[in-house]
């Protein structure tokens, strides 16, 4: 038992630094991209009238749509059809490019509520007592607003990220060998499924923790401003 | 679908080549390397056509979505022909000819392919193997892979199932104290599966070059060779 | 000179403002009192721009807001950088510690240099008492301090007007007079200032001048003594119902 | 095109009455037993001595333990292990059970986190309150404290609901014929697999869209409680 | 009668209360008072138990804890049943209605049969002026509605003692008056009241006894009259410190 898990771990680990990790952070990082996007479009409301407002609003239209379509569906679709569908509309990617777009989206989505919310728990106040001082909307948002929605999302989105890891396994549906799918033609030689999968689990479970031991530390340092009760 | 040309390939002077790889010994990973059968002889057959061979995995249910997005030029997957890929697709010629079987417990009640009536039988979801079990009267269950279907063998889940001779007798090898073994199907009831690289029927210039390269590869001994060396036995005639 | 002219506001269709006319006295202390509920907050916001009245016309020198008339996102600003608010609960930067929380406005608002704007904040916490915290974050100084602080961080925009929304009315009664002394010294010091507050003690010491607002409306207008001599009856209820405090 | 999708969706629609949304119902339920047990144990702090007091640590080490796995771990192989591997140790279950019994322990190790976080966002004023007034610990938690979590906890349990409904397409894996593999064995047969992933995404964004409107409904009326600014 | 003996309460290694005897007397209003951060808060929580303390003795009657020795659950509920506390910041349960606060604890702790619990919360609400807000929620009222409903849900457990924890300090002038009336009119009536506020005023007024705690201390412990006339200097800057308000 022990040599099969030990032999298989090259390839495995392999394609975990090829793929998962690659994919897992690339994504997260364009997600929060669109995310932070999407979350202003829903959150503000700039003093606009005429036909930018008309914009504005047709944009959330679209936010509104986006965030729908992408929360209610289930991921290993939205993949197959960035990858298989959209070529038959012209559009061809390539497998990793096609995956980094499907898990983009897919973390932006749900990013983008998580941050709206969490955009909307900063006090009210805040935005007066920034406005008084002759803080712009912008300034508010980037030097007070942010850095305390930041201390609010930091547990939701490290959960986000630690699902995007494990749903990079997905990936293996749009043809990229990652880790999981390398662990099932591996099982195909040795007839082992159930121990690989144990040994890619654990593999996970690795990179979870990991992941969630960074969380605790970014947690415990963008909290240290509360040091109190807080008030 | 709007290639330039219809001999293009995917990238020009390689052979895309999409295949599962979870199916020994068809095709499958070894010390970090995919090989098998069909990964040997894809190479080979590439080598041929004066070009490079280059492999993508991906699962079962998204293979001949990735043949209809051009995302490989060639499928080399224990694809069987039948009439209804074949409307849809164009096969070259047959490289091996499988055997469907049904594998049981030795002391199973199934006798025979009659007896499979109402039975159910393990079967990758939408494979030949599905249609056959479907075909024999029995309810196919979804099985992920080959190991999986002897494990609901072994665990009374599913009271047989139906697959390729090749494939069980490659498993026995590494299970020789194995419980489970196998009924063959007569031939009117259930044809070998002519099994054969499939592309898309616009590739008919790559499909000539392909059925070239598969001529001489038969005619030099290649499938054989391979045949002997993964399943045990000459396979390559009906 | 900070001048308002009839100013009107509703929320939804309770009519909260009446059209309240008055003008704040330069280097002076305008204390505004009246029972609750009755629009004491929202002209004081008004004059920051926190509440955009509907009507009425704000005058500050040369500047001018009509409310009645578009007016630039220029006018505002302009207007709004003549002011500067402490509110109830302070509301400090919680992410930033003390001496940001005061720098943070001059250097990015106004753009002062760091040093400058460092050397600045390092003064006023000096004068109150609370250099020893400037590395500290809000969260570790209690309420009167922290408030002090917010008046520190108002003062550092060297705003023309002080607006102080019931400064001490979160503060336990220690606390309320460390602030308070606070505030009667920069009334000493001229500097202008306009504090909703029900706290007579501070109004008979350091008020110039006393408004008194009830049901949106002005209902009087006049100097710290006229207040308290006044034989209006609403006026005289009123001092009775908070005295016993 | 139209035809096929029409054909098909008789055998979709059976496979969601039948397995889809009883599996998700059925393991949300067990699920929420599970969190809130679990939540509880790691919330409550009960002044025991002696014996008693090592074996609530155990048992929160346990549960601990069971997050920790469970959320680190992709469902997939969960659901693997539970059905193919517990019988090498002689725990057969039949395919639905297994499937319930892997998708409740998963709702259950995140739902816990939800539900502790929310329960321990309610203020601890609100136990003082109880306390003085006489209330136990149980009478309080589940008079005044849970009350006031479940209307915290409702969006992001909506959320962990939905996401388990989409979910369900992994039994597929375990030999449940569920509407994502009934997709996938009509694809096999008309060669339309995009055609019938879109159909089924469709589906899944129908049944995840009424459950949407299901939570606004239920958020509406359990904040019935905060009608001015709360305080 | 509530007696106390040398009770002492650590948080950390920070000795918070250091050995505290007195006697709460019946029927009368004792006010705390002291400093902040003196421990008046930790004190009065000690008396219902929501702060354990680490060493000493709580009397009531026969009952008797003696925190250096186990004593039972059932002895530390039947001395919280004698006490019931009213917060600073009321804490009213935001999940149930005005009528649903007050009978809750009666229905469910106490076994009174419903209808017998309503009645007697209509009585109490109409005592207060509020029956109207019987089916309101909590955040439907103000600050001092909210503080009257808080004492009504407090009286509903027929305590011996209330205990209150500056139950004004978080209200404006005008509601602040609402509630000490209503706290005059109960000490009137005989109810047993232990108090920590800073409204002199109000201790002038209602209180019988007041015990003055500073660092953990009670450095004073006689009638309102001995206090107010007392010579000793920390008594009299205390009373300067807080006169401003
Ligand atoms: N943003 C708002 N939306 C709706 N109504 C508001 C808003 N702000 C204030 N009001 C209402 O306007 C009226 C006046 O409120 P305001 O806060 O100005 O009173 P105030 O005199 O400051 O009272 P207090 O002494 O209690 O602070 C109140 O009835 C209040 O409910
Ligand atoms: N739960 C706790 N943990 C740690 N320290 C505490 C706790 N509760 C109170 N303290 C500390 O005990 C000391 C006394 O607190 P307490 O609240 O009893 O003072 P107080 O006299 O009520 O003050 P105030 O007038 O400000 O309410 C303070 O220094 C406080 O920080
Ligand atoms: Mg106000
Ligand atoms: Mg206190």
């Amino acid at each position: 038992m022990w040599e099969i898990i030990i032999s298989s771990l090259p390839s495995l680990i392999e394609a975990m630094l090829k793929y998962t990790i690659p994919l897992a952070l690339i994504s997260f990082a364009f997600g929060m991209i669109i995310a932070i996007g999407v979350a202003l479009i829903k959150f503000l409301n700039p003093k606009i009238n005429g036909l930018l407002s008309i914009f504005w609003k047709l944009l959330r239209l679209v936010a509104n749509f986006y965030v729908w379509i992408f929360r209610s569906t289930p991921l290993l679709v939205q993949l197959f059809i960035i990858f298989f569908g959209l070529p038959s509309i012209g559009i061809k990617l390539p497998p990793f490019t096609a995956a980094v777009i499907g898990f983009s989206l897919n973390t932006g989505a749900y990013g983008s509520e998580t941050i709206r919310s969490a955009l909307m728990s900063v006090s009210k106040d805040q935005w007066d007592a920034a406005y008084t001082l002759g803080f712009s909307t912008p300034q508010t948002l980037w030097r007070i607003i942010m850095p305390q929605a930041f201390r609010i999302v930091l547990p939701p989105l490290s959960n986000e990220f630690i699902g995007l890891v494990k749903d990079t396994s997905l990936a293996s549906t749009i043809t990229i060998a990652e880790m999981f799918q390398v662990s099932q033609q591996i099982a195909a030689q040795n007839f082992q499924p159930l121990l690989m999968y144990v040994e890619v689990a654990a593999l996970y479970a690795f990179l979870c923790t990991i992941l969630s031991v960074l969380q605790h530390y970014l947690e415990n340092r963008s909290s240290k401003f509360i040091k109190g009760d807080g008030n | 679908a709007c290639g330039k040309s219809q001999s293009e390939t995917k990238t020009p002077g390689t052979l895309t080549i999409g295949l599962e790889g979870t199916y020994a010994p068809y095709a499958y990973r070894k010390d970090g390397k995919l090989t098998g059968f069909e990964v040997e002889l894809a190479k080979d057959t590439a080598k041929k056509m004066g070009m490079k061979p280059k492999f993508v995995t991906t699962g079962w249910d998204s293979l001949i979505a990735g043949l209809n997005s051009n995302s490989y030029d060639v499928i080399f997957n224990n694809m069987a022909e039948n009439s209804k890929r074949k409307k849809q697709f164009r096969f070259s010629k047959p490289y091996v000819y499988s055997k469907s079987v049904i594998i049981t417990k030795k002391d199973s009640k199934i006798k025979n392919y009659k007896d499979l009536k109402g039975q159910e039988v393990a079967a990758g979801t939408g494979t030949d193997n599905w249609n056959n079990a479907k075909k024999m009267g029995s309810t196919p269950v979804s099985s992920p892979d080959f190991q999986t279907s002897m494990n609901m063998i072994n665990q009374g889940r599913v009271s047989a199932a139906v697959n390729s001779r090749e494939a069980f007798e490659y498993w026995k090898k590494s299970h020789k104290d194995t419980d489970l073994t196998y009924k063959t199907i007569p031939n009117n009831v259930i044809k070998p599966d002519a099994i054969a690289p499939m592309m898309n029927k616009n590739s008919s210039a790559l499909n000539k070059k392909m059925n070239k390269a598969l001529d001489e590869e038969r005619r030099d001994g290649t499938i054989k060779r391979l045949s002997i060396k993964y399943f045990g036995t000459d396979i390559t005639n009906k | 000179m900070l001048k308002i002219k009839d100013i009107k506001k509703s929320f939804g269709k309770k009519e909260v403002l009446k059209g309240i006319s008055t003008i704040f006295p330069e280097k002076k202390t305008t204390v505004i009192v009246g029972p609750s509920g009755s629009g004491k907050t929202t002209l004081l916001r008004s004059l920051d721009l926190l509440v955009k009245p509907d009507f009425g016309i704000i005058e500050f020198d040369d500047l001018k807001i009509n409310f009645s008339e578009p007016f630039t996102n220029k006018t505002a600003n302009a207007l709004r950088d003549k002011t500067s608010m402490v509110f109830q609960n302070w509301n400090l930067f919680p992410n930033l510690t003390i001496l940001q929380n005061i720098t943070e406005a001059p250097i990015y608002v106004q753009k002062v240099n760091k040093t400058t704007a460092n050397k600045q904040a390092h003064e006023l916490l000096t004068e109150v008492g609370l250099d020893e915290y400037a590395d500290a974050y809000p969260s570790e100084l209690s309420g009167g301090q922290q408030q002090r602080i917010s008046i520190c961080r108002a003062l550092a925009v060297k705003p023309e007007y002080i607006l102080l929304d019931e400064p001490t009315s979160a503060l336990d009664p220690e606390m309320e007079t460390q602030v308070l002394e606070m505030l009667e010294r920069l009334s000493d010091q001229g500097q202008s200032m306009i504090m909703v507050t029900h706290n007579m003690q501070f109004a008979k010491n350091a008020a110039d001048k006393i408004l008194f607002i009830e049901n949106g409306k002005a209902d009087f207008d006049g100097t710290k003594d006229e207040f308290f001599s006044t034989s209006s009856p609403r006026v005289k209820e009123f001092l009775h119902g908070i005295s016993l405090n």
